[in-house]
């Protein structure tokens, strides 16, 4: 078997649409089916990884595929599972997480390989994000109080993203294709 | 280590509306040593039940004993990684479980995972590395910058590095060419002289299965159909038919040589050198 | 006779820049014409793949030409080349595209904009060939191996490729599904007369073949029918592959001493021959 | 039920902006009534809708409670110490909770009476005008139904990797903290490794087959306009009005 494709390193249109796909499907499956179990939080403590799939797609493969793939990975889930109202948010508020951390994670040419830059990148994006949803949900609500009530959870989760995100792109950088 | 399935029925998403039945009561006792070779179509169950060797999946009815463990349906099972350390399953295609920055340390990454010291994880490495046919260079390179068949080698001699007293194989030389499947297959047999393991080989493949096996299971739509040995087993091609299974080549062939001499020979043979010595024997006494 | 592919001469590396290197595909010379079926065996890492991504224009040869329809593959020609070229690949999940088997079919077809009720007829056709009519609006993870080959081929014959490529496509199904693949395309080479390149290393699928290309670390190393391939015994195992049952079988034979008149490629041969050398006196 | 997806989209997006022209009880009114008419109409059992609602019950009592108890105007209704339920807060909190039930009833007949590719084929359709603006219409949706196709492959390929790296002792589901962290590391490297593969292949395949691009491209989906289209959007319309004549 042959790695190197003339393909692969043109990196042409179709690749590039296809792995978008791919990292859509993948953010999808890990907010759907990745959990892990924390001792604190609210509801059972289950969180998904679906936060750490979209910053590990970001840093790797920078803003605009992160953007797609948080925004339509996520709002995607939101279809599915009953969360429709929310999708045009999620839309919104991860396509802009996704777009923030790739920018950051690589700004001045970094692609991602700098564990500084990704680890400011995704901590500067969980404001973005919080305002995004805490904005739409909002006006659905007419009340500025109870989007509050989702800032905790999101949080968590971004944290638990922060953490999981971090090490495994440290170590998938160093794996030939995603140099 | 003995392994035994007592009654055990395993159903996918339990308790929800899409319940559906995988396993139905199979009963399977696997002595210590034994290579026991589970064959069956795709979606016969095989995979399922592979899963239940080493705790995986709990049984949903039954019980699954495993040396001197017990997993019983209903009951929480505390702290399986024993087991898991004992019991190594080589999955199909095993190069997808690859993930180390080298190949050294995805292959120390399971014995360290069950408390073994760095440096004889790392010994057991230098020693399998060539035991699956590769070179100790190999070592040091990312698993990655591999070929297919490589890479295949290297995720067994990682779960060998655990060193399981129980081995299971789910089609292990899927998409191998000839060379490599021979190899990859003789190399197991011989590890399971050597150091008497018992290994479990799940296949489709009845050339296999009639090579390498003591004994054979024959799984059909969740149930376990039939069991013996493989001269047992193939006596009887009409029971197999019934599930959709032929017989392996040499003994499909066998019984048209008989036709064709009007009787039959000694004994149902499992491989082609078997076959000519009693074709040649036959023909001698006439 | 047609001539629908040839290689002249072609030479690949994928490190030019290494001359010392040894090249993937090296200085290797062939033909298929129209109606045959030419199998290409070799172990793994013996240059098939590269000569399937030469045919295909994923990669163009650094010496020597590929001819399509006696044309020379180059960039310009090389979408019309592709619509005369039906491929299937070795992984049948990675080259479903659509969301339904049909969709999948069709997808060929939108490409090269063939219009709406010429490409629901020409769908509708191409999988009652492949027998996979029934599975209209089955979703991919609902299939076999087996069956999304046949949906593979079903989208490539939708095209009326001049060539059917079938790249290891069988190397990951189980005994049943290669069965049922290789038993399809058997039976469209007698309905549609399609010219079937297939490149694999199961000898008993390269013996459907009229001809075998041998390959061996990037050079042809023989060619011809398949008994002139498998004469070549010894030397196929000491490449990676192993003989056909028969001729393993013929061998073992005469080594025990049992008579036998000569070599065989099919069950039947040998039956036959055992029959006359030994109880047919 | 059998709508095409472009009118069940228009119409579910043109109803969430109407729904905020509402705001006294009559057009409530109107709202449930209409609600309840696109229910029965949408033929969808009952038990699914309520079940989909489940998730949302706590935060609908939540903003129900919050606009209760932090609205202070209008006449007071209920004194109890420092608790006190004033008019407008009332009228606010059953106002919110049904312009947000009625959304989230609305949205989710949307999702259970479409599949996610016809959503993607109807949104596709209907952004085409885009097209002009340099948006790649059509490569989003392909790229959405190409997801849609490898989600549940992907989820397969997840579980696999799950259960191999779990026979060699990392295990996400059990142990201490740190430990399950540190075992996502070997399940998403081999995933995200998978992923790039496919796309690999799967881009191969494409270009094998012919595609470069939305240009000159069929389509072998076709999307049907029948009357029941016209007639639900005539029906949006009409309720439209009704909530601008009422509306105080």
């Amino acid at each position: 078997m042959q790695k190197i494709q003339n393909h692969s390193n043109t990196r042409s249109q179709t690749f590039d649409m296809v792995l978008s796909a791919m990292l859509i499907a993948l953010v999808f499956v890990a907010t759907v089916f990745l959990n892990i179990k924390l001792p604190i939080t609210a509801n059972g403590g289950l969180v998904h990884l679906g936060t750490a799939m979209l910053f590990i797609t970001s840093i790797l493969f920078g803003p605009k595929k992160g953007a797609i793939a948080g925004a339509i990975g996520m709002g995607l889930f939101d279809l599915i599972s009953g969360w429709t109202l929310w999708a045009p948010f999620t839309l919104v508020a991860r396509g802009l997480q996704g777009y923030v951390v790739g920018k950051i994670a690589w700004s001045k040419g970094r692609n991602g390989s700098s564990i500084t830059f990704n680890l400011f990148a995704t901590i500067l994006s969980v404001p973005v994000m919080l305002v995004g949803y805490y904005i739409c949900e909002g006006i659905l609500f007419h009340n500025w109080i109870v989007p509050v009530a989702s800032i905790p959870g999101n949080i968590v989760q971004n944290v638990v993203g922060i953490v999981v995100a971090i090490p495994v792109c440290a170590v998938l950088k160093k794996v030939s294709f995603f140099k | 280590m003995d392994i035994k399935l007592q009654q055990v029925s395993y159903a996918y998403s339990m308790g929800t509306p899409f319940e559906k039945y995988a396993l139905f009561d199979v009963d399977l006792t696997i002595p210590h040593g034994t290579y026991q070779a589970i064959i069956g179509h795709t979606g016969s169950g095989k995979s399922t039940i592979l899963q239940h060797f080493n705790g995986l999946l709990k049984p949903s009815k039954g019980q699954v004993h495993i040396g001197d463990r017990l997993i019983v349906a209903g009951k929480k099972a505390k702290e399986l990684k024993p087991i898991r350390q004992k019991v190594g399953i080589v999955f199909q295609f095993p190069e997808h479980q690859l993930f180390e920055e080298t190949v050294l340390k995805d292959i120390m990454f399971g014995p360290m995972n069950f408390g073994v010291s760095a440096e004889v994880a790392q010994k057991r490495a230098r020693d399998l590395i060539k035991l699956v046919g590769l070179s100790e260079e190999t070592l040091d390179k990312s698993p990655f910058d591999l070929s297919g068949g490589q890479m295949r080698r290297v995720a067994i001699a990682g779960v060998l590095a655990m060193e399981p007293e129980v081995i299971v194989l789910d089609e292990p030389t899927a998409g191998l060419d000839p060379r490599g499947q021979r190899e990859i297959m003789d190399m197991f047999y011989s590890l399971h002289k050597e150091r008497q393991l018992t290994t479990i080989l799940v296949t489709h493949s009845m050339e296999d299965a009639a090579r390498y096996a003591d004994n054979i299971a024959i799984m059909h739509e969740g149930k376990c159909v039939l069991s013996g040995t493989p001269r047992e087993i193939f006596a009887d091609s009409k029971t197999l038919e019934q599930y959709r299974l032929e017989p392996p080549h040499i003994v499909r062939f066998q019984a048209k040589i008989e036709r064709l001499m009007n009787q039959p020979l000694s004994r149902i043979c499992l491989t082609e050198e078997e076959l000519a010595d009693e074709v040649a024997r036959a023909l001698r006494e006439g | 006779m047609t001539e629908i592919l040839s290689f002249q001469n072609v030479s690949f590396s994928y490190t030019p820049d290494q001359p010392d290197k040894r090249k993937a595909v090296q200085n290797v010379s062939f033909s298929v014409n129209e109606g045959e079926w030419i199998a290409i065996v070799g172990h793994n890492g013996s240059g098939k793949s590269t000569m399937v991504k030469l045919v295909s224009g994923l990669l163009f040869p650094q010496e020597g030409e590929v001819r399509v329809m006696r044309n020379v593959l180059t960039e310009e020609n090389l979408w019309e080349t592709r619509s005369n070229i039906g491929m299937v690949f070795q992984n049948p999940d990675n080259q479903f595209v659509g969301a339904t088997v049909q969709d999948d079919v069709a997808f060929a077809l939108e490409n090269s904009g063939v219009p709406y009720e010429e490409m629901v007829e020409r769908v509708h056709t191409s999988l009652s060939q492949v027998k996979m009519d029934k599975f209209l609006n089955h979703e991919p993870h609902h299939l076999s191996g087996g069956q999304k080959q046949r949906v593979a081929i079903a989208g490539a014959i939708a095209m009326k490729p001049k060539l059917l490529i079938l790249d290891e496509a069988t190397s990951m199904l189980d005994p049943q599904g290669r069965d049922e693949v290789l038993k399809t395309v058997r039976e469209l080479r007698k309905e549609i007369g399609l010219t079937v390149l297939s490149i694999t290393h199961d000898v008993e699928e390269a013996l459907f073949a009229d001809r075998i290309l041998f390959m061996n670390d990037g050079k042809k190393y023989a060619e011809g029918t398949p008994s002139e391939i498998f004469a070549l015994g010894d030397k196929l195992i000491e490449f990676g592959l192993e003989l056909p049952f028969a001729m393993r079988m013929t061998k073992l034979f005469q080594l025990k001493g049992v008579q036998l008149a000569g070599q065989h490629m099919t069950e039947e041969e040998l039956v036959n021959d055992l029959w006359t050398s030994n109880f047919n006196k | 039920h059998k709508l095409d997806p472009r009118s069940k989209l228009v119409f579910v997006f043109a109803f969430i902006i109407v729904v905020f022209l509402a705001n006294n009880v009559m057009t409530y009114a109107f709202l449930i009534v209409f609600t309840l008419l696109v229910i029965f109409m949408s033929r969808i059992r009952l038990y699914f809708l309520l079940n989909g609602l489940k998730p949302i019950i706590f935060l609908l009592v939540f903003t129900f409670l919050i606009h209760i108890f932090f609205t202070r105007e209008g006449d007071i209704l209920f004194e109890l110490g420092f608790f006190k339920i004033y008019e407008e807060g009332l009228r606010q909190g059953v106002f919110i909770s049904i312009r947000f039930l009625v959304l989230v009833l609305m949205t989710s007949i949307l999702t259970l009476t479409t599949s996610p590719i016809s959503i993607t084929d109807g949104i596709e359709v209907l952004l085409n005008p885009l097209k002009k603006l340099k948006l790649p219409v059509h490569e989003l949706a392909l790229m959405m139904s190409i997801a849609l196709r490898f989600i549940p492959t992907l989820m397969d390929e997840t579980d696999k990797i799950m259960k191999a790296q779990m026979a060699r002792g990392s295990d996400l589901s059990a142990g201490p903290m740190k430990e399950r962290i540190k075992a996502v590391v070997p399940l998403l490297v081999p995933l995200f490794v998978s992923a790039f593969k496919r796309a690999e292949d799967l881009a191969t395949a494409m270009e094998v087959r012919g595609y470069r691009g939305g240009e000159g491209r069929t389509r072998y989906r076709q999307l049907e306009w029948h009357w029941q289209d016209t007639i639900s959007l005539i029906l949006l319309v009409a309720m439209t009005i009704l909530l601008v004549l009422y509306r105080s």
